[in-house]
């Protein structure tokens, strides 16, 4: 009966403050005497284990599948690309990665906008360089800082941060409530609200239209609870491009967050990741954009936040408390999808596993279709073809990558929009497949060899 | 038709049984403390008593049929004998799951309780539903009420 | 009492009956004089409502989408293809059809498997040809009446019958509880239980399997109620053949659902619907493939039947009963689906459309690359290509083709499975283009035209 007693104590009892934490506490460790349960969770992200296409376990993904090397020649990405793990990794991953460490690459101190608790450096910084002091000058700081930090070196900017992500990164520090704090996302969220794309999944930015689009939309004021559960994942999991020669993080929201409509801003501002060694071509990278994925999936679409799944509840006693090991929900099935889909857990599972296996398929026949462009274009250029024969494919070359990639960068397999990822990778099909009958038409016969 | 006495008798048998029934589970002095005495009663409290049951108490009393329907109401048997003995059962299953904190969650109901459940969607609505042959406890042609109503308990559950 | 108020529900069929009906009773207006409120929703299937993609207004397809006068080229269809509406014209429709009324295409009457209420036509007809008399041989008759049927000419059968689909097409008549009859699906649900696919949506098959596949899988007897409320819409809304001489009405389930394994059953059994009349390939014609594709998405999945959608439940004052007003759930959200999702009406209509509008655009990306294919093998042709030349292309466009129009013929627009469908568009347009890349690899300065 002791644990029935302890039960109706703890049913009683709410988490009150045994040390003082402020905005300038960074060491979790501190906030963790606070708060037990989500600070042990938390330091649980350095477990390992692995799932049928995701999990923890840091496997090469161009071992794993070599035809990316083709995919990314001449690319940082195409030396060292690894499969993602947990938050605890995020600073060490980033600096031991060969994309970091093989100086050729002259990474920027922009880097360490996702991979660190960089929100006090960026505000010291900004301090330093002369934004105004007080706390309602607190984003003018973030700003001024975020400016200095990206044009740094990366070796230079990474002895500024100790921490990966860490509670104040995502907290307001006497409230607990839910904050961003990330430059690239303020701007990149403004720039979305500006747009007249729909947002039936972030209420609070149709709304603010609604109002009048009066100064700018401010997340941390305006959207809900359910919304910031997924925005403060929003500061990071998402696409990305250093602008121009300060190397600004910047997130190409702003003609909307489906594949074409970011592929659209790039064309506009004329931006290319890198010219392909291969084929000589414009080549887009996509990194991670987990948030403009699932923003085209139901789950976001019934109001279910990255936190539902990743960061499901769980009883700890009486109470319950957001799990704070961050990981695959497949990992975690009862949470994170039980509560809401009271089948059995193998029935979940498999259905998970069907929509991944279906992506899976198109993602290959997508990888075959781009990669016979890339020879084809190859060819052609050793057969002598000019650059005006082989603009045209070059450039359905850029759009079939920038689509296989954006879905092959995903960290989902496809689910968190099973249908969108499905017909991002037909188009990707269809303008490789294109690229290839432009270029056979150049000079057919002597490049039947690189037909299917 | 039993005589009053003898129905006494059943009742009090019952209770003792469905007492016994959470001994079983983890002894009298849980019981007591759980205050499983309301455990008997049809006051939604009753269940409550356990913290473990407030998510549903809280849907329950959004849910449609807060004004109308308890918790027994829906989940056990509306005759008597079937009452207690469902309780008996229950009893013991919440009961050894609350102090053992061996149970899943989220708690999902039983296929057995299911039937219960059923059983009594049908006989209080058995106007409704007079014309697209129910049948209840038929597992083959039974129509499920609750895939269809599944929030009527307790609120939408997404 | 509440024992009296149970036995009452209990009882299986409380409407008391004002006339005798039995299983010779084929007129719906008699079985509605003890039916009269699913007698007066059935009639009420005459009505015309037109929806974004579907609804009950029958327009002409060819008009509409006049790229299918190309695929269609050389067959049937490509004369008349027409939307499809409410039950109460399928007889009328079908006789009316240029696609019967054109003497050139020779139709049997095989078609009135779906078309009209030929239980007992069946019956009749198999008596005649000396079926063993008495209900203990029920299914002998229909399936000995079947085979009489399915040879005649379409004028001489047609002739057999009055009615569309009734009463007692999906109904047992003492008990009315759902019953299949149809010895096509009969034929054609066995196949795929002998198979070794898994069908999750199909409860009952996965059980007879595991018990020792005794006998032949019985639906009448094995499948439950929730199952019933799909199978006797499957008996009609699915992908058929005739087969051989006899022209059986077929259904390609042998190797599993899934379009391609449809399409190896009609590989191994060496079947083609028409050769192509512009590029002379052997191609398959899909028809109707609900069941097949619904098979393959989530609400099947989740036990969600056709009848949840197309009959749903409705108040009529102090009890329920199924809308026999079958018809696109987007005329009657309401019922058909808000008391599974408690969202707005509004809501649900966004989320079909969204779904539907990516599936179009997919479609219309698919027949390009389809139509594109069939002018790259004409020109071919024109100009003198070997029929060994052309094999491999045309095989392309047959697989090509058979996805397309798989898409395309089945009625949801993408919704009663809109990732697979998606991945099956994806492959229509990989092997289309893979085409186009085999004829232009072929004679190649010549074909450039054809390029896209
Ligand atoms: C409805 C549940 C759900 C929602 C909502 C959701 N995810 Fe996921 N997420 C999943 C599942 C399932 C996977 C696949 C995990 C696997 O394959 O092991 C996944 C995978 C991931 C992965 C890769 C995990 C791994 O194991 O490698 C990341 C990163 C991720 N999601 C981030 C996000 C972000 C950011 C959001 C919100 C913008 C989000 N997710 C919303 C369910 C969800
Ligand atoms: C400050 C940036 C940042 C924020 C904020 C952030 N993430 Fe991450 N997340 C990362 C990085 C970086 C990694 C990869 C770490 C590595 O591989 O070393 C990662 C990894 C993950 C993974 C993969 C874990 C695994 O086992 O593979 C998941 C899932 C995930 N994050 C979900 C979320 C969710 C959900 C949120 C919001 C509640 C969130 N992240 C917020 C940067 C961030
Ligand atoms: C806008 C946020 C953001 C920025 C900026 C960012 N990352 Fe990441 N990074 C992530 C997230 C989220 C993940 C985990 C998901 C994934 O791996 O796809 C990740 C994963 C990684 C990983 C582990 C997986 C892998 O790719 O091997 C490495 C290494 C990495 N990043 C390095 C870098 C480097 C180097 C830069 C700068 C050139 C950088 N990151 C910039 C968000 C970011
Ligand atoms: C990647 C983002 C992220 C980080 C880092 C993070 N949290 Fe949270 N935390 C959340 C989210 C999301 C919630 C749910 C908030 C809500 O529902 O409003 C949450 C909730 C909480 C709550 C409220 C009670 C609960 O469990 O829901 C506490 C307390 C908390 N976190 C403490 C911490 C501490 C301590 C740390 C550092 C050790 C930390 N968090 C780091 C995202 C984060
Ligand atoms: C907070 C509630 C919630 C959580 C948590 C949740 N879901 Fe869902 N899920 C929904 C809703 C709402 C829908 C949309 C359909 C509907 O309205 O019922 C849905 C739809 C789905 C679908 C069908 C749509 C599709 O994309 O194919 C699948 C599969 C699914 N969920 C799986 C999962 C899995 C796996 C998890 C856990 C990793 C999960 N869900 C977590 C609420 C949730
Ligand atoms: C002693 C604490 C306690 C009390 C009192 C209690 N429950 Fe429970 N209940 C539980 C626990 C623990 C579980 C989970 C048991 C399991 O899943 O094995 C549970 C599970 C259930 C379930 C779903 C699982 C099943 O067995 O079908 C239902 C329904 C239920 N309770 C209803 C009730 C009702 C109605 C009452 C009041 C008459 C009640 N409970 C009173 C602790 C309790
Ligand atoms: C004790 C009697 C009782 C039981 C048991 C009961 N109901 Fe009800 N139910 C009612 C009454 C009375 C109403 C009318 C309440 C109102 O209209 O506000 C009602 C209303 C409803 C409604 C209409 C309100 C809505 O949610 O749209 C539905 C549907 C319903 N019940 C289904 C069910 C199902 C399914 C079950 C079993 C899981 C069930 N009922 C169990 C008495 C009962
Ligand atoms: C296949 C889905 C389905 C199943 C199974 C089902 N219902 Fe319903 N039910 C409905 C629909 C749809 C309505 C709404 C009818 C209308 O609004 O005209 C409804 C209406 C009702 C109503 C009236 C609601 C109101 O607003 O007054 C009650 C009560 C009810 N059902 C009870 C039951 C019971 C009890 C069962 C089990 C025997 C059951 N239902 C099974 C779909 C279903
Ligand atoms: C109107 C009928 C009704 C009433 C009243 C009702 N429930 Fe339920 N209960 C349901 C239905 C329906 C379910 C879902 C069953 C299923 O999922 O098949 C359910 C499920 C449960 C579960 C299991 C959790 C789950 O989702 O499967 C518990 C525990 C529970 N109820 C407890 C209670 C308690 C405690 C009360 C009183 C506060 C109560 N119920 C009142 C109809 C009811
Ligand atoms: C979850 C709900 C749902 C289920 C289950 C479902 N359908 Fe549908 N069905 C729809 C929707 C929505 C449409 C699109 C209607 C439209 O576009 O107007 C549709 C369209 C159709 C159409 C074309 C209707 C028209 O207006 O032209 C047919 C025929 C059809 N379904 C048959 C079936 C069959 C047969 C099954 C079972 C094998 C089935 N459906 C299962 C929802 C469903
Ligand atoms: C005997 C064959 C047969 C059966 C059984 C059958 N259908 Fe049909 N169905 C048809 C035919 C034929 C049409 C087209 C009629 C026409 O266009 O003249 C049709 C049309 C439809 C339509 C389109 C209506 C419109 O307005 O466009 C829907 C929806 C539909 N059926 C659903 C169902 C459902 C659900 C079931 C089972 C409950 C079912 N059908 C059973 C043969 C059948
Ligand atoms: C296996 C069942 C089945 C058979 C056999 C069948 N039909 Fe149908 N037919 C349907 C269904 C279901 C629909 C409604 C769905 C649709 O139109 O795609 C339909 C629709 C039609 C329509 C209206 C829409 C249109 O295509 O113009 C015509 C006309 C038609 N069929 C003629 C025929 C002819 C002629 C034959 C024989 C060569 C035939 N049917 C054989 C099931 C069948
Ligand atoms: C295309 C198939 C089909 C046809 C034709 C059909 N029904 Fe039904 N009927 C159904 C389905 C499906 C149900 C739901 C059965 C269940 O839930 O078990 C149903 C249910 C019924 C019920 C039970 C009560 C109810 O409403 O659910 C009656 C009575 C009924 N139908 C009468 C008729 C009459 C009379 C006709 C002819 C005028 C007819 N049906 C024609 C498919 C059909
Ligand atoms: C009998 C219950 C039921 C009915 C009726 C129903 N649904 Fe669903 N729906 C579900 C379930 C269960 C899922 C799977 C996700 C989940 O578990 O919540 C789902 C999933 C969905 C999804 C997400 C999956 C996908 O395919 O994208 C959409 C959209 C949807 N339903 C729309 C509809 C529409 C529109 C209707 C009416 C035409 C409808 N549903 C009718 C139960 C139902
Ligand atoms: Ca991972
Ligand atoms: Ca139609």
């Amino acid at each position: 009966f002791q644990n029935i007693k302890a039960r109706k104590a703890e049913a009683t009892q709410n988490a009150f403050r045994v040390v003082e934490v402020s905005d300038k506490t960074i060491d979790p460790a501190v906030w963790g005497k606070n708060y037990p349960r989500q600070y042990d969770s938390y330091r649980r992200t350095v477990d390992i284990e692995r799932t049928k296409f995701g999990g923890s376990e840091a496997f090469q993904h161009l071992d794993d599948d070599p035809v990316w090397r083709h995919i990314f020649a001449g690319y940082a990405f195409g030396t060292d690309y690894r499969e993602e793990r947990g938050h605890a990794y995020m600073l060490k991953d980033q600096r031991e990665t060969e994309r970091v460490t093989n100086p050729k690459f002259k990474q920027p101190g922009a880097c360490l906008h996702c991979h660190a608790s960089t929100l006090n450096a960026y505000i010291d910084e900004g301090l330093k360089a002369g934004a105004p002091a007080g706390k309602e000058n607190w984003e003018a700081q973030i700003q001024k800082g975020f400016e200095v930090v990206c044009k740094m070196s990366y070796s230079e900017a990474t002895k500024l941060v100790e921490h990966p992500v860490s509670c104040i990164d995502c907290h307001e520090a006497d409230t607990m409530n839910l904050r961003v704090n990330r430059p690239g996302f303020l701007n990149g969220i403004r720039a979305l609200a500006k747009s007249d794309q729909p947002t039936p999944h972030l209420p609070s930015i149709e709304r603010w239209r609604k109002e009048g689009r009066k100064g700018e939309y401010s997340p941390n004021t305006e959207a809900n609870r359910q919304e910031m559960r997924s925005l403060v994942c929003a500061q990071c999991h998402v696409e990305y491009y250093f602008k121009g020669e300060g190397k600004l993080v910047t997130f190409p929201w702003h003609n909307g967050l489906k594949v074409e409509q970011i592929e659209s801003y790039y064309d506009q501002v004329g931006h290319k990741d890198w010219k392909h060694k291969e084929s000589g071509a414009d080549v887009l990278k996509a990194q991670h954009p987990e948030f403009e994925l699932w923003s085209q999936g139901i789950h976001a679409r019934s109001g279910v936040s990255c936190a539902d799944c990743h960061m499901p509840y769980q009883r700890e006693g009486a109470i319950k408390v957001s799990n704070h090991h961050v990981r695959s929900p497949l990992l975690n099935v009862a949470q994170a999808c039980q509560t809401c889909h009271r089948i059995p857990e193998e029935e979940i599972r498999a259905r998970v596993v069907s929509i991944q296996d279906r992506n899976k398929a198109l993602l290959d026949r997508a990888e075959e279709a781009v990669v016979s462009l890339i020879s084809a274009l190859a060819d052609a250029m050793k057969r002598g073809s000019t650059d005006a024969d082989l603009k045209p494919a070059r450039d359905l070359q850029r759009k079939a990558q920038w689509r296989l990639d954006f879905i092959s960068a995903e960290n989902s397999m496809g689910f968190h929009a099973p249908q969108e990822s499905a017909r991002i990778l037909a188009e990707a099909i269809d303008y490789a497949r294109q690229g290839q009958l432009l270029v056979l038409a150049l000079k057919p016969a002597a490049v039947t060899a690189s037909a299917p | 038709m039993p005589s009053s006495v003898t129905k006494t008798r059943i009742i009090l048998g019952l209770i003792l049984a469905s007492t016994l029934g959470l001994f079983a589970g983890v002894g009298g002095y849980t019981f007591y403390y759980g205050q499983g005495f309301s455990y008997l009663s049809n006051d939604p409290k009753a269940c409550v008593n356990c913290h473990i049951m407030r998510e549903q108490f809280d849907g329950w009393q959004k849910g449609p049929h807060h004004a109308v329907a308890t918790c027994n109401d829906c989940h056990t048997p509306h005759d008597l004998i079937g009452k207690y003995m469902t309780k008996a059962e229950n009893g013991y299953y919440h009961s050894k799951g609350f102090t053992f904190q061996d149970f899943k969650e989220p708690i999902m109901i039983k296929p057995s309780n299911a039937a219960v459940l059923q059983k009594n969607c049908v006989s209080c609505h058995v106007e409704i539903v007079d014309g697209i042959n129910t049948h209840p406890g038929d597992p083959k042609k039974m129509l499920d009420c609750v895939h269809c109503h599944r929030d009527v308990g307790h609120g939408p559950i997404h």
